[in-house]
């Protein structure tokens, strides 16, 4: 198998036996009770420097609440995995906690377009295909998978991917590297105390990225009990020993939705994405993040219960959401 | 009646779809044109979105806010994962495609990454590929739907983000990708194209209604073949912008003002 | 990436090309009614020679009544996958259906052992995991899907799979050839009229088998209409585009069970495992499948309604069934 | 009280199991393990099958038929798939797998496939595989149970299945196998032993109430390291038979009669 071409950009790599050795002495099959808040999570499972991935987008069940919490404890040089993402790369990289992004989608508007522009950070570009099927491949503890994308592109150049001849039928085929991020929040409907987990809705990377990452954050908009994963197996997406922590978050994805809890907020997120200037970010940063203690203190103070009402009011479609 | 240029390449993009065809949606114009063609000419296409909805419903008004919610995927046949979704695509399940470019080259290569010399600092950042190097790898028949600006139609990209016909001098199979797709058609505000059998060049087959040949090529970095027939657009109908602007985008956020 | 290691069987492959261009020329997305009955469906869609697979067990919502009607039109040549299969491939081989089997696990019994003693049945070896691979890379439409089984073994070196040095760890890794069937019969709880499927319980291999093969019949124990599908769109495991052919079929799996419906018949599979001589196979598939015109004849005439609603009332067992 | 091989083999297997692990549960003898194993040791062990069941709280009586029905696989955390079964092994997250085996060498492989030299006219033809091989390849502790029978432990099996600690001269590691694994216990119905840490050569560590080393080298193809230390296996307890019998498995249709 002949090596053809080759992206010429790092990328975040682990040996799978280096990822099985740590899922065997760190990731935890004991049924312990992993409830804790945003802040307690974050302390524990975020360091400065990790690569971070998450799920879904900020219009949908995504993990806000746990996105400002890093932004809040203001953690440094994280790489992320900015697949399908809208406003956290911008936040994340608004407050200065981002180095490196890997896109994926890297988030519209010219503000975050302006901190690649200067260098601030530096993107390696991939796809939305690309980088779900790296982290398939860490999930299922394999070292690539083959894909036929990326291919003919200056993106399979400024990418990690290798391409080769395939030796089953001579053509060329992409290899994608394996994806094991360091940290993952995800953001789902049910959780138990111990991880299990499931979503209503399409679910994304949900399952890929929870397994393939080393730490793993659950968010929920409800925790309910163990016997209720147990009564409907088939919906149940994660299962508790890939979990580290869960965060009881109701409008975790606020100011994005979550199905069959509440509809996104519409003004909340036209207002921070129409942003443009070093100086309404950080104006915004101030006000809705630093200046909160928490999540329950930014929804009390900076939202307020009768726009959360609104929002529950306009979720009325239920049907497949529970 | 008059009409943004918007509604028009809309129109244009939802007659060129088939029913009973499988459809890789994106965000924003596509969505709405997928939702035209549902309404007045395709009642049976399936609609396939990235992040896992196959076949979905779509409740309408079109609201931005709802790409993964419920409105939007309403009623699917299946919530699935975005592994999913695109192995549909890459195992040739997926019919049509549909995609925007800030920069497109003569044989249908596209950028959404970056304009400039210098990938490290880039004179403006798009966000880059989302799926749409998917899109344009793994669908049967592309459309490219984009305003029709001269500085838009190019040599060669600042940036491929997604793959056309041919390359840097090597077709698409020769890089590997599936046989028998690529760009298939490129909608612009003022005209439409598909490609030349052989050369893979992009061939100017219609024009607006009002414009000439020199109208179009004059307002692009590079000459297109131009067919020997070439046909006139019909502008979007009555019907077309009653559905679009009472029933699809009443806020008109994807049709304009 | 150099070839380390070859294993030296052939094996069932196709190009990702071809199977593209079957799939968009072939495979219908037209919403029609695709309802006709197993002897419509097996003279329609498998074919002499064909390369067959089928899913979950002779215990558990396999699909029986399909393989009966094979069997019964005498169907030549065929190549079955047969992955945790264990009835399916003794009775195919007394019938005489089968020349080739890749195994998996090859169904226990003197009986099929000696058909591969004899040379009767060639049989090539993989183990459920490469073959579920194998599945899953021609439902991606990739070539091929690094793995680290088979590795340091005969089952490798009997199999079609390579070994290479990966290059992005320099170690080896297994290559399993993507496998597309030509037909895939499949036994689901629930489907409508156009192929759109869903099974409670273990998923196995379903959706992979029908996503990679090329013509694909669903018996179901309940036609249902479209909407049950678009109300819960988290559990529709089969799209209707994957499938040519539905058959109603209540008890398609018997003699094994099907969950939420009812229980294996647990003598008859005991008097069919227990089969040892030629004789006592051609008397079995001459009183249960040829001397029957069809499924409905076979449960009225050799199996009766009252074992019917006995293993109907062993089924007791409905959470997460429906 | 009397017992019979099949017992003291489970009985030896389930209290090798560790609490609050997970456990890749194959067809027949290893569930009965698993099912004791949670009944008296061990109730928070996660029993995964690789049909894709994952953490059931099975029923009893064991019902050789349930396999993948509803009373094996009752109560389960996740029902998945077969791929995702085999994912959650790969990627390292079950500790212990068990198998059986026709032939055993004295570096741990594993023969379930066929007794014979001619591979395409066996003597004696096995299912093969089954998910045996992915065991054996990703679980980071594998259990293998077996009938104490000379014929049973050969110098080079007449065909490995399922990879032990080095084959043909090679280690699993140069294979490619994952770093880590390999066989880890091998219990008999004579013994107990492990692997020599730096041979990876087959190491009595243990035997059954009665006999002597002698009673179960003698019964062995070849000859394995003897560990400075014996240990004598205690027979199954009282509690172990009462719940094995009465409540698991009151067929008999594993433990035998």
């Amino acid at each position: 198998m002949e090596i053809l071409e080759k992206g010429d950009a790092e990328f975040y790599f682990m040996d799978p036996d280096d990822f099985r050795e740590y899922v065997r002495d760190r990731k935890n099959r004991n049924w312990e009770d992993k409830l804790m808040d945003e802040s307690e999570a974050v302390r524990k499972f975020v360091d400065d420097g990790d690569y971070l991935a998450y799920d879904f987008s900020s219009l949908t069940r995504g993990p806000q609440s746990l996105i400002r919490e890093i932004i809040r404890q203001r953690k440094k040089h994280l790489w992320i995995c900015a697949k399908f993402t809208l406003l956290e790369s911008v936040l994340l990289a608004g407050a200065g906690c981002v180095d490196r992004i890997d896109v994926g989608f890297l988030g519209f508007g010219p503000y975050i377009a302006r901190k690649v522009q200067n260098g601030e950070v530096k993107v390696y570009d991939w796809s939305n295909g690309s980088i779900t099927y790296r982290l398939i491949a860490g999930a299922m503890g394999i070292p690539f998978i083959p894909a036929r994308d990326l291919l003919g592109t200056d993106t399979f150049k400024k990418s990690g991917a290798l391409a080769v001849e395939d030796p089953f039928t001579g053509k060329p085929v992409a290899l994608m590297p394996a994806l094991n991020p360091d940290v993952a929040i995800i953001h789902v409907q049910e959780a138990d105390i111990y991880g299990n987990a499931r979503v209503y809705g399409p679910t994304v990377a949900t399952l890929e990225t929870a397994m393939a990452s080393k730490k793993v954050i659950i968010s929920a908009e409800r925790i309910v009990e163990t016997i209720e994963f147990r009564k409907e197996p088939n919906m149940t997406i994660i299962p508790y020993y890939l979990v580290d922590a869960v965060v009881h978050a109701p409008f975790g994805a606020y100011p994005g939705g979550t199905q069959g809890y509440y509809e996104m907020d519409s003004e909340h997120y036209l207002m921070l994405s129409s942003i443009r200037e070093e100086e309404d970010m950080q104006r915004y940063l101030e006000e809705y993040i630093y200046s909160v203690d928490s999540h329950e203190e930014f929804l009390e103070k900076r939202i307020g219960v009768r726009k959360l009402k609104e929002l529950v009011r306009k979720a009325q479609i239920l049907e497949g959401y529970r | 009646m008059s009409y943004t240029d918007v509604e028009f390449m809309i129109c244009q993009a939802a007659r060129l779809l088939e029913d009973n065809k499988t459809v890789f949606v994106g965000w924003g114009m596509p969505q709405v044109v997928a939702l035209l063609a549902e309404r007045l000419y395709t009642p049976n296409i399936t609609q396939v979105f990235e992040f896992g909805a196959i076949g979905p419903q779509s409740r309408t008004p079109f609201l931005r806010g709802t790409m993964g919610g419920p409105q939007n995927t309403y009623r699917s046949l299946q919530w699935c994962s975005m592994g999913l979704a695109f192995s549909y695509a890459q195992a040739g399940y997926i019919d049509y495609g549909m995609l925007g470019a800030a920069q497109i080259d003569k044989y249908g290569n596209i950028n959404s990454t970056m304009i400039g010399d210098d990938y490290e600092r880039p004179k403006v950042r798009f966000p880059g590929s989302g799926g749409g190097n998917e899109v344009a790898s793994y669908c049967w028949k592309t459309i490219i739907v984009m305003n029709h600006e001269k500085r838009r139609f190019v040599e060669r990209c600042d940036f491929v983000t997604s793959p056309g016909h041919v390359m840097d001098g090597k077709t698409r199979e020769e890089y590997g990708l599936p046989k028998g797709t690529g760009p298939w058609r490129v909608i612009t505000s003022k005209a439409m194209f598909d490609f030349d059998e052989e050369t893979k060049v992009m061939r100017l087959i219609a024009v607006r209604e009002g414009l000439s040949v020199d109208d179009v090529v004059n307002d692009m970095g590079f000459r297109p073949v131009i067919a020997d027939d070439i046909k006139v657009l019909e502008p979007p109908t009555e019907e077309e912008l009653r559905i679009l602007r009472d029933e699809i985008d009443p806020y008109r956020l994807v049709i304009g003002k």
